[in-house]
């Protein structure tokens, strides 16, 4: 990999930490309200995957989506006054920190039940394929949507009607305060996809190297066979479920433990990236998310009287 | 110089409790440390410092309970010098939600007119009050058709027959032309001796108790059934089903257009005046609308008299379910033979029609000569 | 209000749709307006009832028109 | 044209399959097997297995899948068997279909129509007999409509693509077998329609409920009682404006809905009336019902259940104070 690659990848790492990192700050401070689900310490999926999909790929994810959102393109300002419900936010205040949205990116959502968005990618990749784009759908899930109907439903359709799709399950160990070992016989999130014929395979989401060559072969893969394929990340995050998940359910010494294996500090220490590589990237996401929380905080709001909108057609 | 203030840690969350400081004034705390504990509704959560500094001012009591936002304790940067600041009294307790002093209940409202809206709408709209209207709705509730316009109204109001009566009447006559095939009978029958009873028996009668021609008619005519019972029924579901009791319907017809054909309920058993005093009733409440349905659907057979003005015979077309309608044309003066002699005699022709599926024309002929036999002894009636 | 008036709103309540400035009084009352036999019965019996006065049997075939109701009733009743 | 509402269905979805390429027909049993109710007979044949797509059972993810292909510039007709089973693809219709386009400050649309069988009354008990129109035209983001005729069954579908929005059509199985002489042609989705004049009292349905409706008015009409019957046609909007000018009109209203009384679209109506028609009205809103149980087997007790033409005659006369 060039030096330009890697601190590509750090910057993207660095740039959704920190802007995950402000949005907790702004929680706190009740600037964003409702539910807010952080990525902290999952950022190397995110920034192993969505840089191999091109922009006429889409992409479906969950409700922890920020970063998703972030490194697809979407402007952090206009995610920030998303959060702040303001109507320049990316999804015009209406949707919020879950629900993020953007028609020009092919970021088809934020959806927040679980396993929802499930069916409605492999809706994408059919209209891909009937129309010979040979454009690939990527969608995002954590290990919890694999205990859904609609996760089964899904990956059979996906492979009964080779559908070019590529599922990443961002397997963090925790479906809000529920273990993965208690909810599922078969913890091994990617062998439930050769029950349906995909191929499938499972990598350090906590190594953005690994992920990204993984995704890279995945997408090349999908795009030339059209053909489904499974790819579970073991990853974990560094914090709550969300905002007010007291985290009874797991101990300190397991979170520490992970801390060991953080993305970024890993990556640093491997790439031997120097202090002054870093001061800049670090000097580069505080400007961004400074600016971004400068507009939101500037945003207008929406006018009530257009509450009615964006329900039809106008 | 930097704050620590109550996080908020939920969407429900309004207020939170300082439970435990894990620093003290002086201490140098980074971005990130845990500085406290506080307590919310669902569980103690670790306080969080979101910057780096030294602790100037713990400004909260320890079990404090302070509104989101509550600044809790101060950090100034390294270089710095300290604020002696007055420990803040821990924030007023919100001020009690004053509880509403339960008013006196209105008192209960005047006793009301039960009336359908519709019914006060029209009301309101003929300036006429509701008071003293007798509803003929449920319970007596005032329903749209008892609110009448006051009398006598300037203009008259415009002939036309409600749609919905033409339609239905339409509707039925098609029906019966349809299924029911009819045969018809006339007979004449002289009226002199029954003319001559009322007019004796009305005169030991009051105005108000006088008897009309028409009442003697319906009485013949049911007690005439008795003998007839294949005239007295319905025809349903392709089978005759004789009626016990003799439910004559007269039909009235309307100023307003349109003919409606309320029934006498047990005729052959209501001596004549009864039956005189019921028709009575029945043409007037007829005419102002306030008929009881079960009036306008229980008859057995019908009845229609053209009246003292109208034509010499009329050949009336039956009623489904009904199987028969007997009609009775003007009263009038024609030559009549007595004995070898030709004298003026008051005649009405009395028809009938009836459902040939039921009955032939012999029994319909008898039933004729048994109603001109009964007119011919009114005083029996 | 004249005997004669009041004998025309007697006809007008049994007859609502009578426009009562169009009655002749002069003229019978069964030329000018469709009342069957029931309905002029109905205005005998309310006169009578009004004016306490004995219609007789044998008089009502000349009790025609408001006016020949108006003169019977007023030599007639009993006051 | 003499056809049936089955053929007027089948001829609705060759036409739109011809009209659009985009167009592509998902449901469980609709290529192969023809449709349970044979309503897409022949499709297959004439249009091939990747526009009529046999779906595993799978009803969430097949619709969330007809969701995701009309996202993505496809114009998908997807048919629920019947709206028994649409209870398992509910969260995908409410918080997918109906709500994306909102959710995304109006950036994403979601040109869809569903196509669902409804109601009962051919003894298919409790589980095969549900009618929930109304949880549907309770959703703000969808449409619902419900052909009650062979022309709108005809006629609807064609508008129903033009629409960039979900649109849900109802097809009452007690309907597909009724015949009728049209002429092929688009018609609108909303307003109400008057199938039968009267002065005396308005009778208000929909779908498979017009056909008693309208017996119920020929057995009244036979008792000097004229009842107009209007069709709703469209569940959501309701064309409330046609409703209140035939109430205003009659000042009486009955109204006949299939589903349980409790909750239903004939309370929603009512409510309506009732706020926008009060001084019309000369007699308490009657509503005939399916009877709050779960739908009988045997048939005379499933007859029970159902609104019949009896207790339609029963309500207006009552509202008539006859």
């Amino acid at each position: 990999m060039t030096r330009e690659q890697i601190l590509a990848m750090l910057r993207s790492m660095v740039r959704v930490r920190r802007f995950e990192e402000r949005c907790a700050e702004d929680y706190v401070a009740a600037k964003i309200r409702g539910f807010l689900h952080l990525y902290i310490g999952q950022e190397a999926v995110a920034a192993g995957v969505i840089p191999a999909l091109g922009p006429a790929d889409s992409i479906v994810a969950s409700y922890r989506e920020h970063g998703h959102a972030l490194l697809r393109g979407i402007p952090a300002a206009a995610i920030m006054a998303e959060m702040y419900g303001k109507a320049s936010g990316c999804s015009g205040g209406r949707g919020g920190s879950m629900h993020l949205f953007s028609r020009e990116h092919r970021f088809f959502g934020g959806h927040a039940i679980v396993g929802g968005g499930l069916p409605v990618a492999i809706g994408i990749a059919l209209a891909d394929k009937l129309r010979g784009t040979r454009a690939v759908t990527c969608v995002f899930f954590g290990e919890g949507a694999a205990a859904e109907g609609e996760f089964h439903e899904t990956l059979n359709i996906a492979s009964l009607w080779r559908l070019p799709v590529l599922f990443v399950c961002e397997n963090n160990a925790y479906a809000m305060g529920t273990a993965l070992v208690r909810s599922e016989a078969e913890p091994a999130i990617h062998k439930k996809a050769a029950a349906h014929r995909i191929g499938s395979e499972s990598v350090d989401g906590m190594d953005v190297v690994a992920v990204s060559e993984a995704a890279t072969q995945a997408v090349e893969r999908v795009r030339e066979t059209g053909a489904p394929w499974f790819l579970e990340c073991m990853t974990y995050r560094f914090r709550a479920h969300s905002m007010f998940d007291p985290e009874l359910y797991r101990d300190k010494a397991e979170v520490e433990a992970w801390r060991a294996h953080d993305p970024i500090t890993t990556f640093i220490k491997r790439m031997t990236v120097t202090a002054d590589e870093l001061a800049v990237i670090e000097r580069e996401a505080a400007a961004e998310i400074t600016q971004a929380c400068a507009f939101a905080d500037a945003a207008p709001l929406e006018p009530v009287e257009d509450l009615l909108r964006h329900v039809r057609a106008p | 110089m930097r704050e620590i203030r109550m996080p908020s840690l939920g969407a429900d969350m309004d207020a939170g409790t300082l439970l435990e400081w894990k620093v003290a004034v002086g201490d140098k705390v980074a971005r990130g440390d845990i500085v406290g504990l506080v307590e919310t509704e669902k569980a103690t959560m670790e306080l969080e410092s979101f910057a780096d500094g030294i602790v100037d001012a713990l400004l909260v009591e320890l079990g404090a309970k302070v509104p989101v936002g509550t600044v809790l304790a101060r950090l100034r940067d390294a270089g710095e010098a300290a604020i002696e600041a007055p420990v803040i009294a821990p924030a007023p307790p919100p001020p009690p939600i004053p509880v509403p002093v339960p008013r006196a209940p209105a008192p209960p409202p005047p006793a009301l007119v039960r009336s359908s809206p519709a019914a006060r709408k029209r009301a309101r709209e003929l300036g006429v009050s509701l008071t003293g209207v007798a509803g003929t709705g449920p319970h007596g509730a005032i329903v749209l058709r008892d609110v009448v316009p006051p009398a006598p109204r300037a203009a008259p109001p415009p002939v036309r027959t409600p749609t919905s009566m033409r339609q239905a009447i339409a509707l039925a006559m098609s029906r019966s032309k349809r299924e029911i095939p009819h045969f018809y009978l006339a007979h004449t029958i002289s009226m002199k001796h029954a003319l001559a009873w009322l007019t004796e028996a009305n005169s030991t009668r009051t105005i108000q108790h006088r008897i009309l021609p028409g009442a003697l008619l319906l009485r013949a005519v049911a007690v005439a059934l008795r003998d007839f019972p294949e005239l007295n029924g319905f025809y349903i579901d392709d089978e005759f089903r004789p009626s016990e009791e003799v439910h004559l319907a007269t039909a009235i017809s309307l100023r307003t257009g349109g003919l409606i054909a309320p029934a006498i309920l047990d005729a052959d058993e209501k001596p004549i005046d009864q039956l005189m005093a019921e028709l009575q009733d029945l043409v007037v409440r007829a005419r102002g609308g306030h008929l009881k349905s079960s009036e306008l659907t229980t008859a057995t057979i019908t009845v229609t008299s053209l009246g003292d003005r109208g034509c010499e015979t009329v050949f009336p077309v039956i009623a489904p379910p009904q199987v028969a309608i007997v009609g009775f044309g003007a009263v009038l003066e024609r030559p009549w033979v007595e004995g070898a002699a030709v004298v003026p005699h008051p005649t009405v022709v009395a028809t009938l029609a009836a459902d040939h599926r039921v009955c032939d024309g012999h029994r319909g002929g008898l039933f004729l000569a048994t109603l001109d036999h009964l007119l011919q002894e009114p005083a029996k009636l | 209000m004249t005997l004669s008036d009041q004998v025309l709103a007697t006809l007008c309540k049994i007859a609502p749709d009578v426009d009562p400035a169009s009655v002749d009084r002069a003229r019978p009352l069964v030329d000018q307006l469709d009342l069957d036999s029931i309905d002029y019965q109905t205005f005998l019996a309310a006169l009578g009832t009004e004016h306490t006065v004995a219609i007789r049997e044998v008089d009502i075939p000349k009790l025609r028109s408001i006016d020949d109701l108006t003169q019977y009733i007023e030599s007639h009743r009993v006051s | 044209m003499k056809m049936s509402y089955r053929d007027a269905v089948r001829e609705g979805l060759r036409e739109a399959l011809i009209a659009d390429p985009g167009v592509l027909l998902i449901g469980i049993d609709i290529g192969k097997y023809g449709g349970t109710y044979a309503v897409t007979r022949g499709l297959l044949d004439e249009f091939g297995p990747e526009r009529i797509r046999d779906a595993p059972l799978s009803e969430s993810a097949f619709v969330g899948a007809g969701i995701g292909a009309a996202i993505n510039g496809l114009r998908p007709i997807v048919e629920i068997m019947t709206v028994n089973f649409s209870l398992l693809a509910l969260d995908q219709i409410v918080n997918s279909a109906a709500t994306l386009r909102h959710m995304s400050g109006g950036q994403i649309e979601v040109p869809l129509v569903i196509r669902m069988a409804t109601g009962a009354g051919r003894q298919l008990a409790a589980q095969h007999s549900h009618s929930f129109e109304n949880w549907f035209a309770h959703v703000p983001g969808l449409r619902v409509v419900a052909p009650a005729t062979v022309a709108d069954a005809r006629g609807m579908l064609a508008t129903a693509l033009r629409e960039r929005d979900p649109v849900i059509i109802f097809e009452h199985v007690q309907l597909y077998g009724i015949e009728d002489d049209i002429e092929p042609a688009p018609v609108a989705l909303d307003g109400a329609a008057i199938r039968r004049a009267g002065n005396d009292a308005t009778i208000i349905t929909y779908g498979g409920s017009l056909p008693r409706a309208l017996a119920a008015a020929d057995t009244l009409a036979a008792e000097n009682i004229a009842a107009e019957v209007i069709d709703l046609r469209s569940l959501r909007p309701l064309d409330v404006d046609t409703l209140v000018a035939s109430v205003t009109r009659t000042h009486r209203a009955v109204i006949v809905d299939e589903g349980w009384r409790t909750g239903s679209l004939a309370g929603e109506i009512a409510a309506q009336l009732g706020e926008r028609a009060f001084w019309e009205l000369d007699a308490p809103i009657g509503r005939v019902c399916t009877a709050e149980v779960p739908i009988p087997y045997a048939k005379h007790l499933e007859l029970a259940a159902l609104p019949s033409v009896e207790a339609i005659v029963a309500a207006v006369k009552e509202a008539c104070h006859a």
